[in-house]
């Protein structure tokens, strides 16, 4: 292999990085608008799964245009029409579970009594374990449940081992998942803070 | 005189079996076969100074070490080289010799009296008395141009059934103490040291000068050479220890004093297959059927020349080992026993308390030599440990061995143990591992 | 006729017949059955002799320490039969259980019988095959193992769980690494792991510990401190009797004191396992209870879940601990400290006890590396002095 | 001729016999759409960047040669990168940082320094995708398993049949943890070993 001297070297590695940056640069703006576009189609997917429609991720921006708009300037709150017609408020949750973040949407009705609908998503919980949180199963449980107890404090629904803490009644409450207490745990805290998401 | 010392073995184990050696001289007339085993010698290549046919006297080379031919292995009797018997790849197994019927098993020799170190290894080279030393490291003959760092004489045996030294040295104690004198001059004035009993009368010893003398108590291994060493005067890589039997400083303290050269020696026959137990006088290579023939309670025996921690089995040649103080005779074992891993084991000997033998402590075994197992991989268990009074570490130093890690057997130690060291790890071992022959293998590599 | 010559050639056919140091055929068999082979040393003690320099041998083999660790292990064994009986009748009566003794026996007899027969039959199947790939005598080790197994499971877990986890912890535990003696891991643990992890929903939860409970609450004394109500553990009395849910062999420390001592006195496992493994495990629950991090009192925990049996059966596992005797003494610490740390810091894994002595079966090899260099650096030093003596 | 390329797919894998790469054999395999997806992405930057190395590779100074064919990869793995955010948006979720790590397999470097800077593009770039391909061959294997056992599903479409299931039938949580996919590499590099030594 030759020799090259260091001019040589240095002009060779600048040309380099200018050639590579500007072709990344160029495809990245590209391809910029379909990026945005998916990462809102998930979010609008979430919010919708929320509210309990069931819609294709390709379909969920239109959809979403028509079905919420949003409360707050920060994107946090939206105002949804639920699946079975009447609205609701959804609230952007965010919380920690066993291995790394969790976070989600909540849907509660206008009267900010009932939970509608819930939607969770997490980056790295256990498979089989802490990710059944995005399985329809734990999610429908939280349908329909109360945030004020009977003597209207605010107890927000409370994630709980069955047969554990026998004061939160029963429409206060869903089962944990077995075998993953912190993420259940996470999802309960979570959850408290729908109290001061009301607040504002 | 330095002050008395005694050394406390605490690890170790005495195996109690039955058969011990009564204190009867048992009658032996000296046979006319001889058998002079290279074998006795630990990784000796011998080289045949011999035919068949020749005539040999009472000191007359029959080999000599190919490695250092100065060293020499001399006939113990005058008679005529009957037969040499070949083993697997032309081994030299023994030179059979027949005894003139009338001829003395001893012989006068003229020479001077030496006055230096020099003159004695020389006589001792020429006489074939060279061989009755060891060394440690690895238990073989000492090279004649080193000088040890020590001389241990170990006056006593801690093996099971082993003979009582002070009827093995009856009349021998003049010769002795004038061996000892030859010794430190051999050794270039090396410290000797006596190793003896705590506890017991050693007639035998106790007059001897210019020794230091050490006294040790506790179970087998006490009187193994490599322990004494180990506990007096440890030795490093390059370091080498002397040791004789006290009988073979006997020898060689005869020899000296009156020039008589003479081969002979008291062993202890001792073991529970033994009729009349007790002790013979011998001479080097004699045949010992005629001793053993009348004397065995059935056939089915094994005849071991040594004590059955680390003797051999004599299987071609009855002959006692040249290094060798007793004969001992247990049971062939190999009985099968139905679920005997699941019997209680009331006679079972056992250092574990896994057999229900514990009940009676001071029972003596009839042991045989049943495996009483299969080989395993090696288990950690701590029974090593227990035995091993050496300051190392049995089986990190026993697996090394196995693979033969020579840096890490060096670093564990092996200088200063030997494969007997290790019979009483062999014994218990319950992965049923020979570990005397792993040992061997692994310091041939040395 | 000289009778060593005739001994000798009666050694040589014997020889012939027996080759003590390749486990090959024997007792003339023609081709190496590692199962018949195994079946027949099983019933009948072999007939090989001494072959080395030593002629005589202990009356110890791995058959006789494996079944003295299985006697230890009986009455822990026989508790549990009955505590799974109790513990069902208990659920279904709801305390004011009519089951009689024997019956309560029975039932958990019954609900044991299945799981060591899988256990032994999927087991030993790994191993003869291996045996018979490597040409190889059967090991004692899977006896014990095979014994441990069931006693560490849920009554109700199902049978081809355990079947697979048998299969993985054989396979993966022992086999891939040479066969018992060379497995670093405990393979009996490693099944448990193995379900723990691939199968959490059946040991794990409040519903699997009592055999027949369905949808029934019936929580362990440990749950009961992870999810935060250490007042609803039993009795100190309770916990050590063992009248509570939990694995077949785990729950009464009673009988779990009485292997401990059987194994003590007949030296089969080592002291100084069993009391590091205590005193670490004591230390640190009293060094939470104290500092208020943990509710439960230190001899609580020591009682509770399998703290006691791990440290008992598992964590002297002679293949698996440490070799030296310092390094015991390491290993065993470690554990328990490990072993509650983990309890108390991570409520994903209420049982540290398993996962403790795991981690530690990894580090054995180590442990025993640094006590080997220190003594070795002590051996040169005191060597290097006494030269100048 | 054929041959020589072919052996990076069975006797000279580099998963099996180097033990490259094995760090996002693990983390992406739990599934096999991602285990697919990054198996083809790690065979285009491979096969691409030993293209261009090997074409610029009398202009490159030793000395810096690292870094330009770090620059180099990077580039591909960026590209890439984007281009599954933009097109295939939940896959690029799955595989997270993995994509980006793709620039630290040691195959890639591996290939480049052994084969791309001595060899000619065409040649070059036949290596650089058999590699890849082999990589991905083992992460496909490993991933079916992972997925069938660990989830009961292929490709997302569940196979294992709701009778299994009710039969008692669970799916093996421990497939799913990285640990099991290391144990099924290594229960690969043993049955490939005994085949080869067999052979040999």
């Amino acid at each position: 292999m030759k020799k090259f001297t260091n001019t040589y070297i240095f002009l060779y590695i600048t040309a380099l990085v200018v050639i590579i940056a500007v072709v990344l640069t160029l495809v990245s703006t590209g391809l910029k608008p379909r990026r945005d576009r998916n990462k809102q189609a998930e979010k609008c997917q979430q919010i919708l799964r929320a509210a309990g429609h069931d819609i294709d991720r390709s379909k969920a921006v239109e959809a979403f245009s028509h079905l919420a708009e949003p409360l707050t300037d920060d994107n946090k709150q939206y105002r949804v029409i639920c699946s079975d017609g009447t609205s609701g408020i959804a609230v952007r949750l965010d919380g920690k579970g066993l291995w790394g973040p969790i976070w989600g949407y909540a849907v509660i009705s206008e009267d900010g009594q009932t939970l509608k609908g819930v939607s969770f998503d997490h980056k790295s919980e256990t498979p089989g374990l802490g990710a059944k949180i995005t399985e329809e199963a734990f999610l429908k449980s939280f349908e329909g449940k109360k945030l004020y107890d009977k003597d209207g404090n605010f107890v927000s629904v409370r994630v709980l081992k069955p047969g554990t803490s026998a004061e939160i009644a029963e429409e206060n409450r869903v089962d944990a998942i077995s075998g993953a207490t912190l993420t259940s745990k996470g999802v309960d805290e979570m959850l408290k803070n729908l109290g001061s998401a009301k607040a504002q | 005189m330095k002050n008395r010392e005694t050394y406390k073995i605490e690890k170790g184990l005495d195996l109690r079996m039955a058969g011990a050696a009564t204190e009867n001289i048992l009658d032996f007339v000296l046979p006319d076969r001889f058998y002079v085993r290279p074998g006795d010698f630990r990784w000796l290549m011998p080289k045949l100074l011999v035919q068949v046919g020749d005539r040999v006297n009472v000191g007359a080379p029959l080999f000599c070490d190919k490695r250092d031919e100065r060293v020499l292995f001399v006939s113990p009797v005058t008679g005529t080289v009957r037969d040499i018997v070949r083993g697997e790849k032309r081994v030299i197994e023994a030179v059979v010799i027949d005894r003139d019927p009338d001829a003395q098993t001893e012989a006068a020799v003229e020479f001077e009296m030496p006055a230096d170190g020099d003159t004695v290894r020389k006589q001792l080279l020429q006489y074939g008395l060279w061989p009755c030393l060891r060394q440690r490291p690895f238990s073989v003959i000492p090279n004649p141009d080193i000088r040890p760092k020590s001389v241990f004489i170990p006056c006593f045996d801690s093996n099971p059934l082993a003979p009582d030294f002070n009827i093995l040295m009856r009349g021998k104690e003049e010769d002795f103490r004038h061996g000892i004198q030859m010794l430190r001059l051999a050794s270039g004035n090396a410290p000797t040291h006596l190793c003896m009993k705590e506890g017991v009368d050693n007639q035998s010893f106790e007059s001897t000068e210019n020794v230091e003398k050490h006294y040790f108590s506790g179970p087998h291994p006490a009187g193994n050479v490599g322990t004494q060493i180990h506990r007096i005067d440890p030795i490093d890589k390059d370091d080498v220890v002397w040791y004789v039997d006290p009988q073979e400083v006997a020898r060689i303290g005869r020899f000296f004093l009156e020039h008589r050269l003479d081969f002979s020696k008291t062993a202890a026959l001792t073991g529970p297959a033994i009729k009349n137990t007790g002790y013979f006088n011998t001479v080097y290579g004699a045949d010992l059927s005629a001793l053993l023939s009348d004397n065995l309670a059935h056939e089915n025996v094994r005849v071991i020349s040594g004590s059955v921690l680390s003797g051999s089995k004599l299987e071609m040649f009855p002959v006692l080992g040249f290094h060798d103080l007793q004969i001992t005779v247990i049971d062939e074992g190999g009985k099968r026993e139905v679920l005997g891993w699941l019997l209680p084991g009331f006679k079972k000997w056992s250092l574990s308390r896994t057999f229900l033998a514990w009940l009676t402590p001071k029972r003596t075994y009839n042991v045989n030599t049943s495996l009483h197992g299969g080989r395993r991989a090696v288990m950690m268990t701590d029974v090593y440990d227990k035995v091993f009074p050496f300051d190392l570490m049995p089986l990190q130093l026993l697996k090394a061995c196995e693979i033969k890690d020579i840096e890490q057997m060096e670093a564990l130690g092996i200088y200063e143990v030997d494969s007997e060291d290790f019979a009483l790890c062999e014994l218990v071992c319950p992965s049923k591992k020979e570990w005397q022959r792993i040992v061997e293998e692994a310091m041939l590599e040395l | 006729m000289n009778i060593f010559l005739e001994q000798s050639r009666r050694d040589k056919t014997r020889e012939a017949q027996l080759t003590p140091h390749k486990a090959k055929p024997q007792y003339g068999a023609k081709r190496s059955n590692a199962l018949i082979d195994a079946i027949d040393t099983f019933l009948r003690t072999p007939a090989t002799v001494t072959d080395g320099r030593c002629h005589v041998r202990d009356a110890v083999d791995m058959k006789r320490i494996m079944i003295t660790v299985m006697i230890a292990l009986a009455p822990a064994l026989v508790f549990g039969w009955w505590n799974v009986g109790f513990q069902h009748f208990d659920m279904i009566y709801n305390g004011g259980s009519i089951a009689t003794r024997w019956q309560c026996l029975w039932y958990g007899f019954l609900k044991w019988l299945p799981l060591v027969i899988v256990t032994y039959v999927s087991g030993l199947a790994v191993e003869v095959l291996f045996a018979q790939i490597r040409k190889e005598e059967v090991a004692e080790g899977f006896f014990v193992t095979g014994f441990l197994i069931p006693m560490i499971m849920p009554p109700d877990v199902p049978l081809w769980i355990v079947a697979v986890a048998t299969v993985f912890a054989v396979l993966f535990g022992k086999e891939v690494f040479g066969g018992t003696g060379y497995n670093f891991l405990n393979p009996a643990l490693l099944a448990r792991a193995f379900v723990f992890f691939a199968y959490p929903s059946v040991i794990s939860g409040d519903q699997v510990w009592v055999s027949g409970a369905d949808a029934v609450t019936c929580a362990t004394p440990l749950s009961f401190v992870m999810n935060g109500h250490p007042e609803a553990v039993p009795f100190t009395w309770n916990l050590f009797i063992g009248t509570i849910p939990g694995c077949i062999g785990e729950t009464c420390k009673l009988a779990i004191l009485l292997g401990a001592a059987i194994l003590l006195f007949t030296q089969v496992a080592d002291w100084r396992i069993m009391l590091s493994v205590f005193t670490g495990g004591y230390l640190t629950a009293a060094i939470f209870h104290v500092t208020g991090l943990c509710p439960v009192e230190a001899h609580d925990q020591l009682l509770m879940g399998g703290f006691m049996f791990g440290a008992v059966f598992m964590a002297t596992d002679p293949v698996t601990a440490a070799h030296t005797r310092d390094g015991k003494y390491i290993y065993g610490l470690l554990i328990g400290i490990l072993a509650i740390l983990i309890r108390t810091l991570n409520k994903g894994y209420p049982e540290g006890m398993m996962l403790a002595i795991l981690l530690m079966n990894i580090f054995a090899p180590l442990i025993d590396y640094c006590v080997i260099q220190t003594h070795i650096k002590r051996r040169q030093k005191a060597i290097g002095n006494n030269d100048y003596n | 001729m054929m041959k020589k390329y072919l052996g990076p797919l069975s006797k000279d894998n580099p998963i099996l016999v180097q033990t490259l790469g094995v760090c996002s054999a693990l983390a992406v395999t739990a599934q096999l759409r991602p285990a697919v997806v990054m198996a083809l992405s790690v065979t285009v930057v491979c096969a691409c960047s030993n293209f261009i190395i090997s074409l610029i590779r009398n202009t490159i100074p030793s000395r810096i040669r690292i870094i330009v064919q770090l620059l180099v990869v990077s580039f591909f793995v960026i590209l890439v990168d984007l281009l599954l955010q933009s097109y295939l948006y939940d896959v690029s979720k799955m595989l997270s940082v993995f994509v980006g790590l793709i620039i630290t397999n040691c195959i890639i470097m591996g290939r480049l320094e052994a084969f791309a800077l001595s060899h000619k593009p065409l040649p070059s770039f036949m290596d650089g995708l058999m590699n890849g391909l082999g990589y991905g061959l083992v992460l496909v294997v490993v991933a079916f398993f992972r997925e069938l056992l660990g989830s009961g599903t292929l490709w997302n479409h569940q196979v294992v049949p709701d009778s299994w299931y009710a039969a008692g039938y669970l799916n093996n949580g421990l497939m799913i943890l990285p640990p099991m996919a290391l144990i099924l590499i290594g229960v690969i590099v043993w049955g490939k070993n005994r085949v080869t030594e067999k052979r040999g």
